[in-house]
């Protein structure tokens, strides 16, 4: 190292200057940046694309949509406003009962898969969850429809019988569940279309769990269900809310299965068992949006404006929730 | 083995791209590619015509979007298509965008080409017909009659035995051009009983309703539902039980003449664009029993001009196969809908014949 | 003590309730899933073989034969033989499908990386921010989107295979970039210092260890996203159209997809039947083996994704 | 408190691989035991058997006896989480749950069996443990900071304290102190000392110092090749051990480090 | 192939936390310098500003210079992968990668950095590295296993033949010993004696003996109490340093080994 010595401070020698690989390295990091704001870019490109189509429909008054959009209907007192709400109480009834439903399961199935069963068994298990997570959405509508809402009416009407006295369960005057039409049949398709999109993610995070952790755990005399609540759910517990609002973002927009199962309605009520009550924002686009004009697309898409919305403040309560003591997260 | 495969259509970025040439006999040899876009309605008798028109035309490929009734009136005013499926008429607003759509200034025709009668549909053990008045009906899909044994539908059956279960109402959820037309007749024949008006979406407050989405699960709905009743194009209702519609003194059950009837029976709009522009405002308070007054005509919007040859020349030579009598057979076979009455057909043809490239 | 019958004494009895409570539960949870998704595939195998069941030639029951896979749609209506196929739906939902992928992956990768191995400040926030947002894109949304995008670069009424990919992929990637980056933020930073440490730079660092060592979980969060919009219909329908030819090209002209062939068969109905050679529910029967295919080409592009992942996988682990 | 083990004929696989053959010995009461011997020989293995920690791990099992007091681990009757609550264990690599504050870890033991611990007895058990693993002065005024936030060290420390706060009868350690500095080392062997006045202590380490100033018995275990199991080749008393062991693969082993 | 490396008035933060405050010092080129002190002293976090390895953790950053033969690591030009290359290190706890065979573990760095090398050179390196690492005998079998299947100790020396094999001029080791057995520890100091006829070595160790057996010079960290920042104490030669230390400090720690 001779050289070293001859050559000015100023200019290091070759031997620290940059690596042979630095473009590369430079490059990849422009191009995960550019990535990144390929989708910024891309989502202004929608958001624009959105705002611009609602404006019409957003700033015209009640009286004057209802005269061009067919499914507004202001002498019922409808506006563009009022049936959003609806929606997005649909909306939000509907996901949290598949949600409600499915998180529980899906962390059993995870848990089976990653801690319960014996190993061999648990690769195929794993890989099952996988194929069934991989099911198209309008193939549950087809099966929801076929053989899921027959089979659950008896048990709606069972409901209905004996716990009618809860508001949630309550049947139609008829004192008959005539139809599985519901928004508790809908939830239920959902939930069991995410239960394998949640456990499946699940699985992947539990299954990174330390060791050291869980050893820790058992040495001190901890059982296999304390030991997962000591050492597997905080090390996993971002991914959790991470695959559940993976979850829930399908629930939310689901269209094709809510559409093909559920007899819409707009209402407030928490009749879960009655049809014509309850509507989801996605379904609604879908049901009107064939026979919708210009200014009708305009409304509809306003409406998934409001989605948008709900998504949005979701994941951020998701995000919130993670963050809330990231220092002492489980990865490092 | 591949039975009826064929070339990857040519470019269709333009909807309509292809070629004429006069050959020696002087008719017309066309190819290329035409694309209409609209309502779901029409799709089977679509499918039926297109096939046949590809047949004669092997050059030719047509495809249809079945994108429903808004989306091709929209895709149609966008120039994205030549001509488009619908199940209602353009309303004011849109007959002036096409206006500015067409070349010229003739706007838009609206052309009759697809007829087919609605059936109230019923699911009642050993009962196949009813007789009811437009009122009953009404009545029945408002929810103020509940049961099947009510005084206002056993009054019009005497002899059939009703029994006393709840009626449960099948009703389309998503906007149809079906529901358009079945509370348009109510609206028009159940002198006050139906309180609203007509819209694409059938109301749904009352209790023991139930949407279906699409006409095939409402079928299934009513099919799986003892006591359900609903409506559905005709050639839909296969085993279940229909009613006949009171018209004037008589009850007529749907047929594909009656149905046809309706239409001579019928004004033309008071919006239509000029007499070459067959939008009719369906008349279904008729009291000729001839006519069954519950009937959908979907129709073709074309353009009155086009601003290419060749466009024009496969719209019109399309449409006339679709309006000629061997066109309306094979979709009254394939769709179970009815064909346009001998001179309706020849008129939408010369109306096309008129069609001009500019 | 010893001589008890819990020589070192027993667990008390809550904690020994509680775990055998939960261990029937976790069992339970697996098996309570697993019966209706089983009992869904059951139901798609079943009525998906009827119509290859069914054959131009001989009709019904004419024994298994796969017809209904090389044939398309054109020229076909109405009940009678030919009963069509779906060869056209196959090409154009594997091709959608695989453009989509192609365009998704990478993006979504890379964002991933960019937020877990890069990204600070204001712009990392952003992206998370709005990778948020775009997960609550309806998807029909995302088509009209796509559509209008195209429209306006090249003339309405533009209705390409690649216009239905960009929709999907719209839906896709924020799948991949939430997924993924779930997956990378596990990897433990040892290993990245490791690599450091031997002089490997960061790209290299975060492509050979840390992708590699997240691959399984990558590739789960792929296959999610893949079953995320390969069953869509609206966006395709508004995007792309339909078609009943077949259609390899991306660039030209509409093609077909399966699901939105499901939606439009079962839509058709029972049709009207006249003779008794003609079959009114080869609509059904082709909804429902299209249905079937579908889960199979599904199952497929997973296992191939699973070969992928198990090649770079570690070595060891459950 | 303290526990006599005994273990009988002992043999451990992972799958079919033999990693120890045939140990037997017996482990004091009220004393430390130093397990030496090289890398790889089965010391880590062996002593999880102790307390049925190697059930974790796929794939292993034992063959043989280990009887603490007369009562034998594997027999039908006894739950391995009992046995790991008498038989506590400190690893080789510090593990405290990066999710849990520093108190919260020495605490995670505790609140498993006793529920309800009030806030004033769960402030002296955390404080009589950190003393005891030497880390109190360290970290008193942040006990709400996530464990993961000390050095080596000093999580290693509070794995032990984590360790003593459930007073086990019986103490394993897998090499504890290899992460530690002198000053802390010093600290943990001063502990060992006091503890096994009550508890029975059992350490593996690859300090001969260590085994030598620490324990009162010492075990050589030796591995004949790659593959091959390792074995118990003898025990005895330490001074023994170190001054005249009658093994000529121990005075080796001994020597090398002293050499 | 060795480097001097001089450090001017090094300050160390994490984020706001002055980790380690004001060092000045000199490692001899082909030499062995030990730090020693009390565990969080920040000697690993010194050590990481060798080779820049700090800059990994988020918030970490230098004030001062480190100077490797006259070039200053902090200047402009400067690469770190490229400093990385020169100056190898080897971790406190073991961390080969999960995805790779031993023998790919070995050639990680010829590998991951996407540098093309001969079947029979690989070959060679992988024996001579491992060979190096004192692992050779006990993995040339099971070459293709994974790296994750062997014991602590095992992968510890798998992590420094995987440093070795890059032939850096300087090799940076935190307490590379701590979880090895006295045979392999005495392997790794005979291996260090080897190499620093060729590279600088700086060393980590909790280990006095091996501070006084392997190093040339030894330099002492303190800290004066919790939240306070470590300091440099003294330096000398490592004879001077463990007979005559010019600090009460540096003998107190020293003799509280000793003692
Ligand atoms: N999980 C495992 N699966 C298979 N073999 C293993 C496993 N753990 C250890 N082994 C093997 O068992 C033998 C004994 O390993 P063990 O870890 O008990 O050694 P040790 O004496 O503790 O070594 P060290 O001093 O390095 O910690 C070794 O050959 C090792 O490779
Ligand atoms: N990533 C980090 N973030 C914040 N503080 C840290 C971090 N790593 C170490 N510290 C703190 O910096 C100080 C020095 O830590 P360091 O790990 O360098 O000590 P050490 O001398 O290597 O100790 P040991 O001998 O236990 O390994 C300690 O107070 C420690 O708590
Ligand atoms: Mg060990
Ligand atoms: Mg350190």
């Amino acid at each position: 190292m001779t050289t070293t010595e001859t050559q000015p401070e100023a200019a290091p020698p070759s031997d620290y200057g940059t690596h042979p690989g630095a473009f590369a390295n430079s490059f990849f990091k422009r191009l995960s940046t550019a990535a990144g704001s390929l989708i910024l870019i891309t989502l202004a490109a929608v958001a624009t694309f959105l705002l611009v189509e609602a404006w019409p429909a957003m700033t015209m008054g009640a009286e004057e949509l209802g005269k061009v959009v067919s499914f507004i209907k202001p002498d019922q007192g409808q506006s563009l406003i009022e049936i959003v709400g609806y929606l997005v109480y649909g909306t939000l009834l509907i996901s949290l009962i598949a949600l409600l439903l499915a998180t529980p399961v899906s962390i059993g199935i995870a848990l089976f898969i990653s801690h319960f069963a014996p190993r061999r068994l648990a690769q195929g298990l794993g890989y099952l969850i996988d194929l069934l997570a991989a099911v198209p959405s309008v193939v549950y509508g087809l099966w929801g429809v076929a053989v899921l809402v027959p089979f659950l009416q008896p048990f709606y009407q069972f409901l209905a019988d004996y716990f009618g006295w809860i508001p949630l369960f309550a049947p139609p005057e008829s004192g008959e569940i005539f139809t599985g039409r519901v928004a508790m049949s809908a939830g239920i398709v959902l939930a069991i279309m995410i239960i394998p999109i949640i456990s499946a993610v699940s699985r992947e995070v539990f299954l990174q769990t330390p060791k050291l952790h869980e050893e820790a755990a058992l040495a001190m005399g901890a059982t296999r269900w304390e030991m997962i609540r000591m050492a597997v759910f905080p090390f996993g517990r971002s991914g959790m809310v991470g695959a559940t609002m993976l979850g829930l973002g399908r629930a939310l927009g689901e269209t094709m299965a809510v559409l093909m199962i559920i007899g819409p309605g707009l209402t407030y009520s928490l009749l879960v068992l009655q049809p014509n009550q309850h509507n989801t924002i996605a379904a609604y686009i879908a049901l009107q949006f064939p026979e919708a004009n210009a200014t009708g697309v305009s409304s509809l898409i306003a409406m998934g404006l409001a989605l948008f919305l709900i998504t949005l403040l979701v994941n951020m309560l998701a995000r919130w929730i993670v963050s809330r003591r990231s220092e002492f997260s489980g990865a490092n | 083995s591949p039975t009826n495969e064929a070339p990857a259509g040519g470019s269709t970025d333009e909807s309509t791209a292809g070629t004429t040439t006069e050959s020696t006999d002087g008719a017309m040899e066309i190819s290329g590619n035409l694309q209409g876009a609209g309502a779901s309605s029409q799709e089977s008798a679509m499918d039926a015509w297109r096939a046949k028109f590809q047949e004669a035309n092997p050059d030719v490929t047509v495809g249809y979007d079945p994108v429903g009734s808004g989306g091709g009136i929209e895709q149609f005013l966008a120039s994205a298509v030549p001509f488009a499926g619908s199940d209602g008429l353009l309303d004011s607003e849109e007959y002036a965008a096409a206006v500015e759509r067409c070349d010229g200034d003739g706007g838009a025709y609206h052309l009759p080409m697809y007829i087919s009668p609605v059936a109230v549909i019923f699911n009642l053990d050993g009962i196949t017909s009813l007789n009811m008045d437009a009122a009953t009906i009404a009545q029945i899909f408002d929810g103020k009659i509940t049961k099947w044994n009510d005084e206002a539908i056993a009054s019009q059956n005497e002899g059939v035995e009703l029994p006393d279960t709840t009626i449960t109402v099948a009703h389309r959820s998503d906007s149809s051009g079906t529901s358009d037309n079945f509370t348009d007749y109510l609206e028009q024949a159940s002198d006050g009983a139906w309180p609203y008006e007509a819209t694409k979406e059938f109301d749904s407050a009352a209790s023991q309703k139930v949407g279906y989405d699409g006409t095939s699960a409402l079928v299934e709905g009513v099919t799986s539902t003892p006591g359900a009743i609903g409506y559905a194009d005709a050639s839909r209702a296969g085993s279940l039980g229909t009613v006949a519609l009171k018209v004037g003194d008589a009850y007529v059950p749907y047929s594909a003449e009656a149905a046809a009837n309706i239409i001579a029976a019928s004004p033309l709009s008071d919006e239509a664009n000029g007499e070459n522009d067959l939008a009719y405002a369906i008349d279904r308070t008729t009291t000729d029993s001839s006519a069954y007054p519950l009937t959908l005509v979907s129709y073709h919007i074309v353009c009155s001009q086009y601003d290419d040859e060749t466009e024009r020349a496969l719209v019109t030579a399309f449409e006339k196969y679709v309006a000629s009598e061997e066109g309306q057979a094979v979709a009254a076979e394939a769709a179970g809908s009815a064909p346009l009455p001998a001179d309706l057909s020849a008129h939408v043809e010369s109306i096309l014949d008129e069609i001009a490239a500019g | 003590m010893a001589t008890s019958t819990m020589p070192l004494g027993a667990l008390s009895r809550s904690r020994r309730m509680k775990n055998a409570m939960m261990t029937v539960v976790i069992y339970a949870a697996f098996a309570v899933a697993v019966i209706p998704l089983i009992w869904l595939a059951v139901t798609v195998v079943v009525n998906g073989l009827d119509r290859f069941m069914i054959s131009d030639a001989n009709g019904l029951d004419s024994g298994f034969n796969l017809e209904f896979l090389n044939q398309t749609m054109r020229g076909i209506y109405g009940a009678e033989a030919p009963y069509g196929g779906i060869m056209h739906a196959v090409v154009g939902t594997v091709m959608m499908t695989l453009a989509a992928t192609v365009i998704s992956v990478p993006v979504g990768l890379l964002t991933a990386i960019y937020l877990v191995e890069y990204g600070s400040g204001w712009l990392k926030r952003s992206i998370t921010f709005f990778v948020d947002v775009m997960t609550g894109i309806p998807s029909i949304v995302a088509g009209l989107f796509a559509y209008s995008l195209f429209a306006i670069i090249m003339g309405p009424g533009t209705k390409l295979g690649i216009v239905g990919a960009v929709a999907l992929s719209v839906l896709m990637i924020p799948v991949v970039v939430r997924s993924s980056e779930e997956m990378l933020r596990l990897v433990p930073n040892e290993l990245r210092e490791a690599s450091y440490a031997l002089g490997v730079p960061k790209w290299l660092t975060v492509m050979k260890v840390v992708v590699r060592t997240a691959i399984a979980g990558i590739t789960t969060g792929v296959t999610l996203a893949i079953a995320r919009v390969i069953g869509e219909t609206a966006p395709l329908l508004v995007a792309v159209g339909v078609a009943d030819s077949l259609n390899w090209n991306l660039f030209d002209g509409r093609m077909m997809s399966l699901p939105v062939y499901i939606i439009s068969e079962y839509e058709k109905g029972v049709l009207p039947c006249a003779t008794d050679t003609c079959i009114g529910e080869i609509t059904q029967y082709r909804a429902w083996g299209a249905a079937l295919v579908l889960i199979l080409i599904v199952m497929a592009l997973n296992l191939i994704a699973r070969l992928i992942a198990r090649y770079f996988s570690p070595k060891t682990g459950r | 408190m303290s526990k006599r083990i005994d273990v009988n004929n002992l043999n451990v696989y992972y799958s079919s691989f033999l990693a120890v053959e045939d140990v037997s010995l017996a482990i004091e009461p009220k004393s430390v035991t130093a397990f030496i011997g090289p890398s790889g020989c089965g010391k880590s293995t062996f002593l999880r058997t102790l307390n049925r920690m190697h059930e974790v791990i796929p794939g292993a099992r034992v063959e043989g006896e280990v009887l603490i007091d007369g009562v034998n681990l594997y027999g039908d009757n006894v739950d391995p989480v009992t046995v790991r609550r008498h038989v506590g264990m400190v690893f080789q690599r510090p593990n405290p749950f990066p999710t849990m504050s520093i108190a919260e870890n020495v605490l995670a033991g505790v609140k498993l069996n006793s529920k309800r611990i009030s806030r004033s007895d769960a402030d002296d058990l955390v404080e009589s443990s950190l003393r005891g693993a030497n880390l109190w002065e360290e970290v008193k005024d942040r006990l709400d900071k996530p464990g993961s936030s000390l050095s080596g060290g000093q999580q290693q420390r509070l794995c032990i304290a984590r360790a003593i706060a459930i007073k086990p009868d019986v103490l394993l350690m897998d090499e504890p102190c290899s992460a530690l500095d002198p000053i802390s080392t010093l600290a943990i062997e001063d502990l060992m000392q006091e503890l096994k006045d009550e508890y029975t202590i059992v350490i593996v380490t690859h300090n001969m110092q260590q085994a030598a100033r620490v324990s009162d018995r010492t075990a050589f275990f030796n591995i004949a090749g790659t593959g091959k199991p390792g074995k118990l080749i003898e025990m005895n008393d330490t001074p023994t051990m170190f001054s005249t062991p009658s093994e000529k693969a121990t005075e080796d082993y001994i020597s090398g480090r002293f050499g």
